[in-house]
């Protein structure tokens, strides 16, 4: 009966939105939150199930693959489930006082964000790469109209372009799954894997497929958009955006490259995919140093620090790092997610109360915006991967992994990165700390913030520091159903 | 072949040689209307006698028909686009409502 | 012989037409030839024995995509001549070696996979194996709506955040609509509403049977929902439906009605069969014309939506 | 060669084509089209695997372009209103070089 519960995580938040969508926000204020905590109750129960029952399956129609599409819950897609599950409920709960606040339109927000959620979490079950296609589709299209929401120029601009790459990156995509196919006459990601092995056309198929994610995830060339994109959306939406759909691109690639494409991974594919993901680490955290905006600052950080993620490539293949490298990375991905999530929403507070997130106009904010301050600074410190946060651990398991290999460089890429966090990281904290320039007593009475809006980005950040506590667990589910060579 | 055979073909030919001739008209004739006046006349004709030709070969009555239907509402929709474009073409022009004969 | 001067008449047909969409300089040419590009890839699809997708595209891909690009058109047209634009970002040359490289790239391995000795076992001659207990007779009807139904209700849930995105940017129906609304007068054209009156059952009693016939033919919910959408295209354009700014609670409900339906029916079989979206024994047949009817709503209303300015729409009285 | 060969070499050309018009126009309208051709030439290389075994016909890539007919029906619809707010706004019928 556990197995019913992975479909679920798919149908309770897309139900939501319907239910949303008909019966108007104002009345359904209640709806949307029951959906959200049903929604994270079902994924934490999931979760559960995976660290005690071992994987997850459920044959979708009964239908068992290579006919029928298969939902499949490891102890990766369990971890990356709860996250979003606790991202989304933290989104949620943030989201009602800030668009109420704002003037925002909640009537188009609610419906997309909750098929948004309904979409990752079936982008994190499903094994079968045709229904990826169609999830990966569903995410650009509520991904770029929230990015698109501010309806001024640089968002619309950065949504059509978002919405146009995107769009060949599918075409990319379903193209390798087409060649997949007609090799091996099945969807299913392991087992197309397994039948296909290392011919000619798989190598193109799967270099269609990377690239074609690529372009969804904002990887270092394929970029530009995500800045505007990120920046100028709702700050609940920036949230989502950053910490998870461009995530679950990304998550999708080493999905595809540990369980399908195995026998594809040799040391120079690894060179080149991590090396795609080294040059957006340090190319996001400069461009990240030179921003005049909190919010710039933070989506160019997205940049930089979802190219740790492809670290994990190189060093998979080599057996004395794949370990360590392998938690590192997953820990990484969840541990940014929190992070990230907690540090938009605390840049939407300022601009709830401000007016704006120009960082010169941050000084003297202190006394007004304590709470969010902390959490500000508590998520930059996970960003930099400074102890005692979940972001230390992560960086600390990939400096090891790649050190115990011998594998310098990677070693000094983890290294750099953390250092120009910690550069861009000061120079926001130091400016919201700094006095109230001279002459002025105060510059302008903030807005009272609703108490939601005030504690949910310190709760999502505690998250990524409770995730120091709870290593240990959080590694033994990541163990569930590995695949061989990380276990 | 048979004569039913032969028969299909004689219509098919005659049926493309109406529309090659509505073609040629289309892309050579000056105006709108005389261009109207080639293409609806010509592709009208040719697609009946078309539609009689592969009716010829249906393996029911029932999918004879239904080839004749689509001649049918083809000619409704025709004649409706053609009025529409002469008509729009006579306003852009500035032309009287009612010409002289 | 014939097959194959045939099939090489197609592709030539098909490049021709691709070029010329890319390449023309003018971009009424470009959209128009667009809509005869897709009609031409229907005469490809019953070539290649693909006729569901045959009566999809021409309704689909060039029936509604057209309207949609015709109306695009129009609103950039509105506001001045053509524009030109900037030069391209890259030299010709460069451009035409980058085409070539994929084109050779994606034609070559598309042959080479094309060329494999085909797998033993496919999830199509699985799907082909357990047609007989799918419930209908169509294999891709089969596909759809029971072997792996989740695409189709997430497809259906596209069609729905396609709309809902475009009320997020749509600011209001000027930027969406195919331009003003025009009241039906008595100055339209007399031919017009004889052949609304002569159309709309026609094409509602057309839609009815693709639905159907689905079940053991080509057809089935998207042919029958891209038919009534044209239905109600030519409906707004004739000044027969108003658009409205919000849709109406009707609306609402028959934009969700398909995929709330289909989820219960689905939730359903975890409890009386054995899985999630799992029909029960005996029932598939119902159950799925069922779905079908309610999908053929949710596919239809949306298209027209879109087309009509994203907002919603209410019935004109002359 | 066979039927189904014949056409995934037409594809691969179709898709050569739309990337050379995905480079050199500018265009949000000519754009939105190339990558309409794109999607079209990869539905064509499906249809053509479907139809590469003499024995049968297979129904899934069938149902695979049919579900992708949709999407590319969808996600055009919602292109070309983002489009059309685009040009309102801007007045530009392209996209800036970079938005840096």
């Amino acid at each position: 009966m556990s197995g019913v519960a992975l479909p679920l995580s798919f149908f309770v938040p897309l139900l939501t939105a319907l239910v949303v969508f008909v019966i108007g926000v104002r009345r359904a204020y209640g709806v949307i939150l029951l959906g959200a905590l049903t929604t994270l109750a079902v994924a934490l129960y999931v979760a559960y199930a995976v660290a005690v029952g071992g994987p997850q399956v459920h044959y979708l129609g009964g239908w068992e693959p290579p006919l029928g599409v298969e939902l499949y819950a490891d102890g990766l897609s369990a971890l990356m489930l709860a996250m979003t599950a606790l991202v989304g409920a933290g989104v949620t709960l943030y989201a009602g006082p800030y668009l109420r606040g704002k003037g925002h339109d909640g009537e188009r927000f609610w419906p997309l964000w909750l098929v948004q959620w309904a979409t990752l979490n079936g982008t994190f079950l499903s094994a079968d790469l045709f229904n990826l296609y169609v999830m990966l589709e569903l995410l650009t299209l509520t991904a770029a109209p929230l990015a698109a929401m501010a309806g001024d120029r640089p968002s619309l601009a950065a949504a059509m372009r978002y919405l146009l790459l995107a769009l060949l990156g599918s075409m990319a995509y379903l193209l390798g799954v087409a060649l997949l196919y007609g090799g091996t006459g099945t969807l299913h990601l392991r087992e197309a894997g397994e039948l296909a092995g290392a011919e000619p056309y798989t190598a193109v198929a799967a270099a269609l497929m990377t690239a074609g994610l690529f372009a969804k995830a904002a990887v270092f060339p394929l970029h530009i958009w995500l800045m505007p994109a990120h920046s100028n959306a709702p700050a609940p939406a920036s949230a989502a955006l950053s910490a998870l759909v461009a995530k679950a691109g990304l998550y999708l690639v080493l999905r595809l490259w540990l369980w399908t494409f195995p026998a594809l991974l040799s040391a120079p594919m690894g060179w080149l995919i991590g090396g795609l993901g080294a040059v957006a680490v340090v190319y996001g955290s400069v461009q990240a140093l030179r921003q005049p905006r909190l919010k710039q600052v933070i989506a160019y950080s997205t940049i930089a620090q979802l190219g740790y993620l492809l670290l994990l490539l190189p060093l998979v293949a080599l057996p004395a790092a794949a370990v360590s490298a392998w938690h590192g990375v997953v820990l990484h991905a969840l541990a940014h997610g929190f992070a990230k999530a907690g540090a938009f929403l605390a840049a939407g507070n300022m601009i709830y109360c401000l007016g704006h997130d120009r960082l010169e106009g941050l000084r003297g904010v202190t006394p007004y915006l304590s709470v969010t301050l902390l959490a500000l600074g508590l998520a930059f410190v996970s960003l930099m991967g400074l102890p005692p946060s979940g972001g230390f651990l992560a960086k600390w398991l990939l400096l090891e992994g790649a050190l115990a290999a011998g594998q310098w460089f990677w070693g000094g890429v983890v290294l750099l990165g953390g250092l120009i966090a910690a550069a861009y990281s000061f120079r926001v904290l130091a400016l919201a700390h700094a006095e109230v320039p001279h002459g002025y007593a105060e510059i302008r009475s903030p807005r009272r913030l609703p108490p939601a809006m005030e504690w949910a980005p310190l709760a999502l950040v505690l998250l990524a520091y409770g995730m120091l506590l709870g290593g240990v667990p959080i590694l033994e589910l990541l163990d569930q159903g590995a695949p061989e060579g990380v276990r | 072949m048979t004569l039913l055979e032969t028969l299909t073909v004689i219509l098919v030919s005659v049926g493309g040689l109406f529309f090659l001739t509505g073609t040629i008209g289309l892309l050579r004739f000056p105006s709108s209307f005389s261009r109207l006046h080639a293409l609806t006349k010509a592709d009208n004709v040719g697609l009946g006698f078309i539609a009689c030709g592969l009716a010829l070969q249906a393996e029911s009555v029932w999918v004879a028909m239904k080839i004749l239907l689509v001649w049918g509402v083809a000619l409704i929709a025709a004649t409706v686009s053609a009025h529409l474009i002469a008509r729009f073409t006579l306003r852009a022009a500035g032309g009287s409502r009612r010409t002289p004969p | 012989m014939t097959e194959w001067a045939f099939d090489a008449l197609l592709a030539g047909g098909l490049l021709g037409l691709a070029w010329q969409i890319v390449a023309s300089r003018v971009l009424f040419r470009s959209v128009v030839l667009f809509i005869v590009f897709g009609l031409l890839m229907a005469v490809t699809w019953a070539r290649l024995h693909a006729p569901d997708l045959a009566l999809a595209e021409a309704a689909i891909g060039a029936g509604i995509t057209g309207a949609l690009l015709l109306s695009a058109y129009r609103a950039f047209l509105s506001r001045r001549g053509t524009d030109p634009g900037p030069p391209p970002v890259f030299p010709r040359w460069a451009a035409v070696g980058v085409a070539a490289l994929v084109g050779a790239l994606v034609g070559g391995i598309g042959w080479v996979v094309v060329g494999l000795e085909p797998p033993e076992q496919t999830a199509g001659r699985e799907a082909l194996a357990h047609l007989a207990i799918s419930g209908v007779e169509n294999p891709v009807t089969a596909v759809l709506l029971n072997f792996r139904s989740i695409d189709t209700l997430s497809e259906v849930v596209v069609l729905f955040v396609a709309f809902l995105a475009a009320r997020v940017v749509a600011q209001d129906l000027a930027h969406a609509g195919p331009g003003d609304w025009l009241r039906a007068s008595r100055n339209e054209p007399v031919l017009v509403q004889p052949l609304i009156a002569f159309i709309a059952p026609m094409t509602v009693l057309a839609a009815g049977y693709l639905l159907w016939s689905g079940e053991h033919q080509p057809g089935g919910a998207f042919q029958a929902g891209a038919v009534l959408a044209a239905l109600g295209v030519l409906l707004r354009l004739t000044g027969r439906l108003r658009p409205t700014s919000e849709p109406s609670l009707a609306e609402r409900l028959s934009l969700v009605g398909g995929v709330v339906l289909f989820s219960a029916i689905g939730l359903a079989g975890a409890g009386v069969a054995s899985a999630v979206l799992a029909y029960p024994e005996g029932w598939e047949y119902e159950l799925i014309l069922l779905v079908e009817t309610a999908l053929t709503i949710a596919i239809a209303l949306p298209l027209v939506l879109l087309f009509s300015g994203s907002g919603g729409l209410r019935r004109e009285v002359r | 060669m066979t039927q189904a060969a014949f056409f995934s070499l037409v594809a691969g050309a179709l898709s050569g084509i739309a990337i050379y018009g995905l480079i050199t126009q500018r265009h949000l309208l000519r754009r939105i089209l190339a990558v309409n051709v794109l999607g079209n030439s990869v539905f064509l290389l499906l249809v053509a695997l479907a139809r590469r075994d003499p024995d049968y016909v297979d129904p899934v890539p069938h149902a695979m372009v049919l579900t992708g007919i949709v999407i590319a029906v969808s996600a055009t619809a919602f292109a070309l209103v983002l489009a059309r707010r685009y040009y309102s706004e801007t007045g530009l019928t392209h996209l800036p070089e970079d938005e840096e």
